[in-house]
């Protein structure tokens, strides 16, 4: 495997990383979502990457369906997408009632206030 | 009701050129699409003499070639600054009376300048801007310029 | 050819998220945003061309608007704490 | 007023060909998959612009509330609608080809259906996101 | 009604008697007379049954499938079919004594006490008639949960203490031992159905007999097998009719049934008779014996003696079958119903003693056969059965377990046999010595006789332990047709 | 003819991508905000219409020619607004300009 | 003949039916929508469940478009048995709702909660029903973003943090299965999983495919809450309403743990998942891990729901345990305790969730005297409780006996007590709820206040099918075994 034919994995190896590492090290919950948005977008290079990896077998190709160009990987990518940009909405909206509850939005705070909630109790 | 038809027609021209394949259904689709989408633009109030400025014409044809040349200027100069080893930058900010009367002309005239590479229009109203310059040079040719007779020629859709 | 386009590209992608995570004002990392929208954009069309995918170009060009309209609602955002403000109110803030 | 006006007169020229290009990826959808959904994006990010510049209470005169969480529920109904269509009329599930005598019309007819539920759901569902987002505090029954 | 119907219908019975029963709480007598008539009629359909078991039918109902090869199945046998006589009939008898015992001494929570009981009644049922271990498991676990709120009846810090000990030590026990014991069977054999002359084949060594013969026994907590004992003494807690159903009725029973059961119909008994790791058993079951003997010879409280006799009583019936001498495994049958009989009156006894005369220690108990004359007669009779004198049916269990020894060569067994008579003799002689002819401490408060129902039934009792001598026709053709199968 | 197309989208693309790295390398090195900004803009400008002038000179008169062509129009207009909306959000949230010492009109 | 769609109507009514009560908005009518979609899926599960070839499979092709072109359905014993069970604890799930959500979420919400629930539903059997690896992970989102809003939608402020953890995870853990799903399309050119089994077989162990078994297991596992990977889980079933927890707690990790077998025995194939990567050892050691840790902790909670939740943790581990054994009785442990726990988190959270509405609180403290109060309900909940140890005569007991079974069959006698010990570890944390309930006086005046039937009857349902599950065998078991021989046995 040489780097340059196989970038599309390093990019993914990349970002992966990149955003494992902010989602794991912020406290913030905004901080948390951008570090798994950019987690996701991983994916979407990996299926971008054309062609075959060494050592796999051809791909299935449509015989029949050859007026279109292989429409696969783009309707993938586009679900990808779509289901990323669901669940960014969704956290984002839950982020928001989260800041109308707790009136913050770090989670050390926020686990710091249900505590004492919890002792009063 | 002429702006409407006009924009219902840039619309539909638009559609051709993106769209090459002209057969019946997609010809009428074409159709169909710019009228909802005029019908929408009106509701939204859009369709005015700054929506579409369709009168301004032929002015657009002479004045862009000059801008894309002048961009190309200024961002050869900008590159040969980044690539100066001392980067020799003078940032200075420059508050001047721009000559056009109309917001379309205000707003060609700002982006304008924000395009071109080395300034960059951070304030912008009827009779007055105030532009961010990399060097003194650029900031002296942007508050006395061609560029501002031109737009003030294009405005008047010459 | 388009190769090396896109290693361009890439690399510039490289050089503006070094500066977004050097920031240091929020206003830079938009900026850098921006300008990676920009770049994803052109990588769009260049991986259209490289892997022989057209149809990218339709995507780069709603990324493209999907740009814009991204940073003027961060900027909104950062400015009002408000997406939904008429922005005829500045003055007051 | 004044603050906004490069913004403006940009969003003013904008709109509407984002709008149209939004129905072009549409109608076009059937010569490569995904059309709805792009213009779908498209559309609401179309809305969407209007109502960062003019506000969201234009944006809410121009696309009611009520309005949006029917269009999502309306699209998924009209993408399942066609599916059972095609399983009533005699094919599996999505079957295009029994939506009409000629197969390939059949396929050009479903697939345009669908991706127009596709269209109508995306765009709903953005602007449901953007109207919770803006309409933050100010408006609880939006959220 | 068919056998099968029968069989049924004796499981179910008690359960709707006890819905019955929960129905009606707030009707007393209603409620007493559901009980009574519940346990009527399971007897009836007990009885039904006998006929068929005696004539050799071996009536069978498959339920469920609990687990491939394993069914939830009752198959109705000479040995469960003596069990089952003797527990419904206990039943009826127990009841007229708990309708006496509860209403004298005002105990709160009646409904409850009597719909546990009815419970209790089903799962000794589903023991009884269970077709193999699982399903005979499911039921002795019932019965352990469902005799717990029993157990635990007073609801004070001493019943809680009692009550986790007993349910400790049962679920503990079976759990831990009497599953593995089932399992590995179930491993060794791919069968687990209770099969005349026993299930194991060649499959498992000589040193592994030993070992799962040790899991069943230490495993059925409720045969009281020492070490495992220690859970009798601490339900003495409970009001006495729970007592009775514990030690006569149900729980205990269910121990010493499920082990003669399981050496009769899954070890065999001429499968491992002769077998060097089987050995150890009977010097277990004497050992407890003599040591439950001694100490309820140092007990001064009634109850806790007749506790610790229990446990020594038990473990006859452990010893005589694992002498595994077919003679010793009829006595071990018989004693089921001799010991049931026998200390049912015992504990029928002292708990009249105990609502007439408030007194739980035997120290108590000068001169008080003069004031509860029939109650103490019976306790006589029960004391007589429980050291194995005629005219008391202890007697002839007895008999036939030291015939067994005797004809087995098991001097041991025989010497165990003998020294525990005496100390039998020596815990409940006194008893009756000082009831009938020690003089009463003075200013003893003036009472007379428990309640006519409980007086009534310590009678019965009595009076069937000494007929059991007389008449033991059907339990011994039980026993005998139990060695013939 | 095809040949001296070929070249000329070359060099096209080459310097493109030159000019955008050019433009990034600039964000880096640039003291401040609005100067990282002017740097910014060669990408936009010079680097994009490279880059859009070498595929259409590969595209042909074709569709994708068109739409380069729209993606061209989308950056020349879009791009400077939003440089233009985020300089004044950057203005009005105080972020200083860095000046030339003595030079400089009057602070709005 | 509408037979042949039934693997599509299986997950398409569900799914439609949330348009359709987003559509009316009104909250009697989305709970009516919502039953119907529900029980519908029931019956038809039942009709595929029982139809469905021994050895064989349904196929179906969306749109007419042959595999691998197409998304093909695939209905073969092991997803039947998954879509009964789903569509089951659905059907009463929804029949609880009304009362339940009356009392934990607002009534503008109401209509939403259906919505979601029926959407979760319909994700959740189409992650069953489909033989596409990428549709399923469409499927996976759909039902997690939906239990996301299903969690946050109570009033307890809590939820929203926990929704928010859940949601992280469980997108970490969507997209680690996403692109492992991805490799294995580089690998094979197809998603089609039948395909992919196929061509897998020739391609061998590669470094790639190794890192897609990977990447896919490592996801799953966050999806199905194995320890260590299961905090999110407490908190999100601790403060999401009480028919949520319930719901989710019978069927979301269960529907994940069947993708897992999906994917380790009939994708990859056990030779390759579990042998070559030592799968076995590392899965041994973290169900091990997750029984007795976990139990430990939900001995300690101070929380009924959160002890049930740990509970849950812990219990995932005799599963993994199961399929780590990888002999036909621990597949069939998997495999039936898919619908033994199932049935008994099912049972006990909506008691639980009766408890909330009359007690207000979930506390173990406050829980004292409980019987009085509340006697079907405490009763009930030890009757469940008994399943949850594995007593016999419960359907706990059915898994407990064949774990122990494969345990024994591979000569680990240690695992097999180990079975037995953390059962009474279970033991104690049901003991403590006896005891409060039973055996301590309650705080002040003890007025009866049994929970309403509409909440009583549901659960007692499932109360007593826990019981019927435990004596008659022979449908879940057999199906248990049917599936996991059409797991081993993969595609062909
Ligand atoms: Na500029
Ligand atoms: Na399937």
């Amino acid at each position: 495997m040489s780097f340059a034919s196989h970038y599309s994995y390093w990019a993914t190896i990349v970002l992966m990383v990149l955003g494992l590492y902010i989602l794991i090290a912020r406290g913030n919950l905004i901080k948390k979502l951008v570090g798994l948005s950019i987690f996701q977008t991983s994916v979407y290079l990996l299926y971008i990457a054309p062609g075959k990896l060494i050592g796999g077998t051809a791909p299935i190709i449509a015989e029949q369906f050859r007026i279109y160009s292989n429409p696969l990987p783009h309707v993938l990518i586009l679900t990808a997408i779509v289901v990323g940009v669901a669940t960014l909405a969704l956290g984002l909206a839950l982020v928001v009632r989260i800041y109308e509850a707790y009136g913050s939005i770090e989670e050390d705070e926020i686990i710091d206030r249900d505590r004492k909630a919890g002792q009063d109790a | 009701m002429l702006k409407s038809a006009s924009l219902a027609f840039f619309l539909f021209v638009f559609w051709l050129l993106l769209s090459g394949i002209y057969e019946p259904f997609l010809i009428g689709a074409g159709v169909f699409s710019s009228v909802l989408v005029v019908w929408i633009a009106r509701r939204m109030e859009l369709v005015d003499a700054e929506g579409h400025p369709a009168h301004l014409g032929w002015g657009a044809l002479t004045y862009w070639p000059w801008l894309i040349r002048e961009i190309v200027v200024s961002a050869l100069a900008v590159t040969r600054i980044i690539l100066d080893p001392k980067l020799p930058i003078s940032p200075t900010l420059v508050r001047f009376r721009p000559r056009q009367k109309t917001t379309v002309g205000l707003v060609t005239h700002a982006n304008s300048i924000t395009l071109t590479p080395g300034t960059i229009s951070m304030e912008v109203a009827p009779g007055e801007f105030l532009v961010h310059a990399l060097t003194r040079e650029g900031a002296q040719a942007a508050a006395d310029s061609e560029m501002d007779r031109r737009v003030e020629r294009f405005e008047a859709g010459r | 050819m388009f190769t090396v386009a896109a290693i361009a590209l890439l690399v510039t992608l490289a050089l503006a998220l070094l500066r977004g995570l050097l920031g240091p004002t929020v206003f830079d990392r938009a900026q850098v945003a921006n300008t990676v929208g920009t770049i994803a954009v052109m990588l769009l069309a260049v991986f259209g061309f490289l892997f022989g995918r057209p149809e990218f170009l339709d995507l780069a060009i709603i990324y493209g608007l999907l740009n814009v309209i991204g940073t003027i609602a961060v900027l909104k955002f950062f400015r009002y704490g408000d997406l939904g403000e008429p922005g005829d109110g500045e003055a007051g803030r | 007023m004044r603050s906004q006006l490069v913004l403006r007169v940009i969003a003013k020229l904008l709109i509407p060909f984002m709008l149209l290009f939004a129905l072009y990826v549409q109608f076009h959808g059937d010569f490569g998959p995904g059309g709805g959904f792009q213009a779908g994006v498209i559309t609401a990010a179309a809305v969407i612009f209007y109502g960062l510049i003019y506000g969201l209470p234009a944006a809410r005169r121009l696309v009611p509330d009520r309005f949006v969480e029917s269009m999502i529920a309306g699209g998924v109904l009209l993408y399942g609608g066609v599916g059972v269509a095609g399983m009533l009329l005699g094919g599996n599930f999505l079957d295009y080809f029994v939506l009409a005598a000629d197969p390939v019309h059949g396929q050009h007819r479903g697939i345009l259906l669908v991706e127009l539920g596709v269209l109508i759901t995306v765009a709903g569902v953005m602007l449901k996101i953007f109207y919770v987002f803006a309409g933050r505090g100010r408006d609880p029954g939006g959220a | 009604m068919s056998p099968q119907a029968a069989i049924l219908a004796a499981l179910v019975l008690p359960v709707a008697g006890a819905a019955g029963i929960l129905l009606a709480r707030r009707r007393p007598n209603l409620r007493e007379a559901v009980t009574l008539s519940c346990a009527a009629a399971l007897f009836g359909c007990v009885l039904l049954l006998l006929p068929v078991v005696l004539a050799g039918g071996r009536p069978a109902v498959t339920l469920f499938q609990l687990l491939p090869g394993i069914n939830f199945a009752f198959r109705v046998e000479p040995l469960g079919m003596l069990f089952a006589l003797v527990a419904s009939g206990l039943w009826i008898v127990n009841s007229l004594y708990s309708i006496g015992y509860m209403r004298a001494n005002r105990e709160h929570g009646q409904t409850r006490f009597y719909a546990c009981f009815a419970l209790a009644l089903a799962c000794t049922m589903g023991i009884a008639f269970a077709s193999n271990l699982l399903t005979l498991f499911l039921f002795y676990e019932m019965l352990t949960l469902v005799t717990y709120p029993l157990v635990t009846h007073h609801q004070d810090d001493e019943a809680r203490r009692g009550g986790r000990t007993y349910m400790i030590y049962l679920l503990g026990s079976s759990m831990a031992l009497l599953l593995v014991a089932i399992i590995s069977t179930w491993l060794g054999t791919g069968n687990v159905e209770f099969t005349p002359g026993g299930l194991l084949g060649n499959e498992f060594t000589n040193g592994e007999i030993g070992l799962l013969l040790a899991l069943f026994v230490f495993g059925i907590g409720k045969a009281a097998v020492m070490p495992f004992h220690r859970w009798l003494p601490a339900a003495m807690v409970a009001p006495t009719p729970v007592s009775a159903l514990l030690h006569a009725v149900a729980v205990v029973k269910a121990g010493v049934f499920t082990v003669l059961k399981v050496i009769v119909y899954v070890f065999g008994v001429e499968r491992i008779a002769g077998l060097s790791s089987v050995d150890w058993l009977p010097f277990v079951a004497g050992f407890t014996i003599i040591a439950a003997s001694v100490v309820a010879l140092r007990s001064d409280n009634l109850k806790r003696r007749l506790a610790y006799s229990t446990i020594s009583q038990l473990s006859y019936v452990v010893l005589a079958a694992a002498i595994l001498a077919p003679l010793s495994v009829i006595g071990a049958a018989l004693h089921i119903a001799a010991h049931a009989a026998g200390k049912i009156t015992l504990f029928f006894a002292a708990g009249a003693i105990y609502t007439a005369a408030h007194k739980t220690q035997v120290s108590e108990l000068d001169g008080i056969g003069r004031r509860m004359p029939l109650t103490m007669t019976a306790f006589a009779i029960g004391a007589i059965s429980m050291i194995g004198l005629p005219p008391a049916a202890g007697f002839i269990s007895k008999w036939y377990m030291l015939q067994g020894a005797v004809s087995g060569a098991h001097w041991n067994a025989v010497a165990v046999i003998a020294l525990s008579t005496l100390l039998n003799a020596a815990y409940f002689l006194p008893i009756v010595y000082r009831a009938f002819f020690a003089k009463s401490a003075a200013g003893e408060a003036v009472h007379g006789e428990a309640p006519p129902l409980m007086v009534a039934a310590l009678c019965i009792t009595a009076a069937a332990t000494v007929l059991l001598f007389f008449f033991p026709d059907v339990p011994l053709a039980l026993a005998r047709l139990m060695m013939a199968d | 003819m095809t040949m001296l197309i070929d070249v000329l989208s070359w060099i096209c693309l080459a310097g493109g991508g030159l000019f955008c790295m050019v433009g990034a390398a600039g964000m880096l090195r640039m003291p401040d905000f609005y100067t990282r900004m002017h740097a910014a803009s060669v990408i936009e400008t010079l680097g994009v219409g490279l880059l859009l002038a070498g595929l259409m000179l590969q595209a042909g008169l074709t569709l994708v020619t068109v739409k380069l062509l729209v993606i061209g129009l989308l950056v020349m207009f879009a791009s400077p607004t939003a440089s233009h909306a985020l300089a004044r959000a950057a203005m009005v949230r105080g972020v200083e300009p860095l000046l030339e010492r003595g030079e400089g009109a009057s602070k709005p | 003949m509408i037979s042949e769609h039934l693997p599509i109507l299986q997950v398409v009514l569900p799914l439609l039916a949330a348009p359709l009560i987003v559509l009316f908005r009104h909250a009697t009518l989305a709970w009516l929508l919502a039953a119907a979609a529900s029980w519908c899926s029931f019956v038809i599960a039942v009709l595929l469940f029982f139809t469905v070839p021994a050895g064989g499979a349904f196929d179906y092709a969306l749109g007419s478009w042959a595999a691998p072109w197409g998304i093909g359905y695939r209905i073969d014993s092991a997803s039947a048995y998954v879509l009964v069970l789903v569509s089951l604890i659905a059907s009463v799930v929804v029949t609880y709702a009304r009362t339940s959500i009356a009392a934990e979420v607002d009534r503008d919400s109401h209509y939403l909660f259906y919505a979601m629930f029926v959407l979760c539903l319909g994700g959740l059997l189409g992650i069953a029903a489909t033989n596409d690896a990428f549709n399923l992970f469409v499927f996976l989102e759909i039902s997690s973003l939906s239990s996301y809003v299903l969690i946050a939608i109570g009033r307890n402020r809590r939820a929203l943090h926990a929704a928010f953890q859940y949601l992280i995870m469980g997108t970490i853990g969507a997209t680690f299965y996403v692109i492992g799903v991805g490799l294995l399309y580089l690998m094979t050119g197809t998603l089609n999983m039948a395909d992919m089994a196929e061509r897998l077989a020739q391609v061998g162990e590669t470094r790639p495919v190794l890192s897609a078994l990977a990447f896919i297991t490592v996801g799953l596992s966050l999806k199905i809450a194995l320890f260590p990977l299961h905090f999110w889980l407490p908190n999100a079933y601790a403060s999401a309403p009480s028919v949520v927890s319930a719901f989710l707690a019978g069927t979301a990790t269960k529907v994940s743990v069947y993708v897992l077998m999906r994917f380790l025995f009939s994708v990859f194939g056990a030779r390759l998942s579990l042998d070559a990567l030592h799968l076995f050892d590392v899965l041994v050691g973290l169900s091990i891990a997750a029984t007795v840790a976990a139990s430990l902790v939900a001995l300690f909670q101070d929380d009924l729901k959160r002890m049930l939740a740990y509970s849950s943790v812990a219990q995932v581990g005799y599963i993994t345990l199961g399929i780590a054994l990888n002999n036909a009785d621990g597949l069939t442990a998997a495999v039936i305790h898919l619908f033994n726990h199932g049935i008994t988190k099912v049972a006990l959270f909506m008691l639980v969730g009766g408890i909330v509405l009359r007690m207000g609180t979930t506390r173990f403290s406050d829980m004292a005297g409980l019987a009085r109060r509340m006697p079907f309900t405490a009763f009930g909940f030890v009757v469940a409780g008994l399943s949850l140890i594995g007593v016999p005569a419960s359907a706990g007991f059915v898994t407990k006996w064949y774990l122990v079974m494969a345990a024994l069959e591979r000569a680990h006698w240690w695992l097999a007590a180990l079975v037995v010990a953390t059962s009474l570890i279970s033991a104690l944390y049901v003991w403590r709820f006896v005891e409060m309930a039973y055996l301590r006086e309650p705080a002040g005046e003890v007025r009866r206040a049994e929970a309403p039937l509409s909440l009583l009857i549901p659960a007692w349902i499932m109360v007593l099918a826990c019981t019927y599950f435990g004596l008659e065998t022979s449908y879940s078991l057999t199906g248990a075994q049917e599936a996991a021989a059409a797991l081993v046995r993969g595609f062909r």
